[in-house]
């Protein structure tokens, strides 16, 4: 059954990446990209990756598609230009080619599945074992996130933070009028349903986020989850609400000190083991007992992510949404 | 039993694939993607029982909201006018608003 | 066959990083490209977790009792691609609002064109 | 006991009702038509879905999040249905009318 599932949502995701090559309509093509990164997320949870597969069903199918659709609406034309056909000829030998290597390359890769294949045997087994008894974490994946591997997620944090930093840099010099709110839509009937619906759903997204943030230690979840389904909510206020009532109740300001609040949080955790006699972002000396400091310096840690990557995503949101028709 | 269900979300899905890949207006495309959506949650919910890791039902509930919210994404980020593939001709002009909230 | 079988994860993975390396290089639509990007990218994602699947594995939460889990280190590094991702996109596609303000064009042949005609 | 076989019954008869609208996206000439093939039957197979499961379940957290996510959709699925369905007329998509033969006009 498993094999079944497996092997068809493959086919259909090579199907979808064909269609995607093949349609000239952008529109259509960004569709079809949600619908890449809905299956490319079952996919992942099939193969047992909870984690992953939440955070690409939330990022991918939600805020990219989102992003790309902004872009879209900024631009007049929605139809690729039809490509030159003589130019298919190199493109098509260069790829054929760098195929034909990557799948040589296959040949000495591990059967799927294989438990005795070389990633299953050095440092995962240690974090499997050992995991449970030094952090007190049952979601091995954020204990490895945040805490093995702390210092390698401060740096994507900071990735994100700089991302943020520089779409603003690009997108946010201009301001519009924050009192035009979607108010004049009211015309258009299929709002009522719109609203009512959102208006329902919306606290219920919030609080399924803090529930991923809050339980991301005993299952699927954790900061970035979180801060991207937090941050879809919002977004949700702003499409059906307008733009202008999503900001007078995250003004751009907030989001500016929520974005390097987050940051400050990881790092300050950091800063704060340094200080009590540790390494940096070794938790353990957070409280009296080992398993008590790591849970604590999760946590902490977990929700500086949450908070940045809520604001950040906002932030590009507004960005995109806040420019004018050209 | 489950497998029977799954076999046919699969088909399912497989038939909306086909549908959001042809169909002839964006609408049919956007329908198609909601309708993929929806029986994706499903997938996933069904499967969830199926190997009996009943904590994957959170992973359902994130995929129906951020179905709703692509689907709302979709309809409000344009313009009416937009909405046409080149297929159709008998464009009743909708006037564009200049900004799109 | 049986490698088809065993080995099928892996080659949809190079299919698809294909796929999206031809639409980058063929495409002159610059958003086209980043969809192009994103396939490419959602394409290494599934080799490396492919290649943290455990036959018979759950999924890594511990749960009394239990023994074979799938290997959590690659999930946390596609965990964070995965925003890193979204966050580079979100970049590109400013870069692409700016061209569109600037050219007025999205297409790279227009653009290269109206470079070279200053 | 029963209550297995009642769920059989909800599983197999969601997956049909699924199949049923997947053909009909498929078999229907226009958008509007066919957007009742799937609006309709998105919904019953969502039920009858969950509700297989939910019987599954029995009594536990497992039958709150499939109740939860029931709600979720029987509340979201019909509300983007008619958006969009609202969206098409506002944009001058008519409805096919009349009993013709030829395809690709809408």
């Amino acid at each position: 059954m498993d094999l079944l599932i497996d092997i068809s949502l493959l086919t259909f995701l090579a199907v979808t990446a064909i269609g995607i090559i093949r349609i000239t309509n952008l529109f259509a093509v960004i569709m079809l990209f949600a619908i890449f990164s809905f299956l490319s997320a079952t996919l992942f949870m099939t193969m047992d990756a909870v984690d992953v597969a939440l955070t690409e069903a939330a990022v991918g199918a939600g805020i990219s598609t989102v992003l790309m659709l902004a872009t879209l609406a900024l631009n007049k034309d929605h139809n690729e230009k039809q490509p030159d056909k003589n130019r298919h000829w190199l493109p098509l030998a260069v790829v054929l080619t760098t195929g034909a290597v990557l799948v040589y390359g296959t040949l000495d890769l591990p059967d799927f599945g294989d438990p005795a294949s070389a990633p299953q045997t050095h440092v995962a087994p240690h974090y499997i074992e050992k995991a449970i008894e030094e952090t007190g974490v049952p979601n091995i994946v954020t204990a490895v996130l945040a805490s093995y591997r702390g210092f390698d997620t401060l740096g994507e944090v900071v990735v994100i933070f700089t991302a943020g930093i520089a779409v603003l840099l690009l997108l946010g010099g201009r301001r519009e009028d924050p009192l035009d709110d979607g108010a004049k839509d009211k015309r258009v009937p299929q709002n009522l349903v719109l609203r009512i619906v959102s208006k329902i759903v919306i606290p219920v997204i919030m609080l399924f986020a803090l529930y991923v943030q809050f339980h991301g230690d005993y299952g699927p979840g954790g900061g970035f989850q979180a801060g991207v389904i937090m941050s879809a909510a919002i977004i949700l206020y702003s499409l059906v609400f307008g733009l202008g009532a999503a900001e007078r109740i995250i003004p751009k300001s907030v989001l500016m000190f929520l974005t390097s609040l987050g940051v400050l949080i990881f790092a300050g955790v950091g800063i704060a083991s340094l200080f009590l006699g540790g390494n940096y972002l070794n938790y353990s000396v957070l409280a009296s007992s080992q398993v008590a400091g790591q849970h604590i310096g999760i946590l902490l840690v977990e929700l500086g992510v949450g908070i940045t990557v809520f604001a950040v995503m906002l932030t590009i949101f507004f960005a995109f949404a806040g420019r004018e028709r050209s | 039993m489950y497998a029977v269900a799954i076999v046919a979300i699969l088909v399912t899905l497989s038939l909306a694939l086909a549908r959001a890949l042809m169909g002839p207006t964006v609408f049919d495309r956007i329908a198609a993607i909601n309708m993929f959506g929806t029986k994706t949650v499903l997938l996933i919910a069904v499967f969830s029982f199926l190997t009996g890791r009943l904590d994957l039902l959170d992973m359902a509930l994130v995929y129906a909201m951020i179905n709703f919210i692509s689907v709302v994404a979709v309809l409000r980020l344009f313009s009416h006018k937009d909405f046409h593939s080149p297929a159709e001709n008998n464009v009743i002009s909708v006037k564009v608003r200049r900004r799109w909230f | 066959m049986d490698f088809v079988v065993s080995h099928y994860n892996y080659l949809i993975a190079i299919f698809l990083m294909m796929t999206g390396f031809y639409t980058v290089i063929s495409r002159g639509n610059l958003v086209k490209k980043i969809v192009g990007l994103n396939i490419f990218q959602v394409s290494v994602f599934l080799i490396y977790i492919s290649l943290s699947t455990v036959k018979d594995g759950v999924a890594p939460i511990y749960v009394e009792g239990v023994k074979v889990y799938s290997n959590p280190l690659p999930h946390v590094l596609i965990l964070t691609a995965i925003v890193v991702g979204v966050a580079t996109t979100a970049l590109g596609l400013a870069l692409v609002v700016r061209i569109k303000e600037a050219y007025g064009t999205i297409e790279e042949d227009e653009i290269h064109s109206q470079d070279n005609s200053l | 006991m029963v209550l297995d076989i009642l769920s059989w019954v909800c599983l197999v008869a969601g997956g049909l009702v699924g199949v049923v609208g997947a053909v009909g996206i498929h078999r229907f000439p226009d958008f509007f038509s066919r957007q009742h093939a799937t609006g309709t039957t998105d919904t019953l197979c969502a039920l009858l879905i969950l509700l297989g499961l939910g019987l599954q379940a029995g009594l536990s957290l497992a039958a709150f999040k499939v109740a939860l996510i029931f709600l979720f959709l029987f509340i979201t699925s019909p509300a983007a249905t008619h958006a969009l369905a609202s969206a098409a007329v506002h944009s001058g998509l008519d409805p096919k009318r009349g009993r013709t033969d030829s395809e690709g006009q809408s």
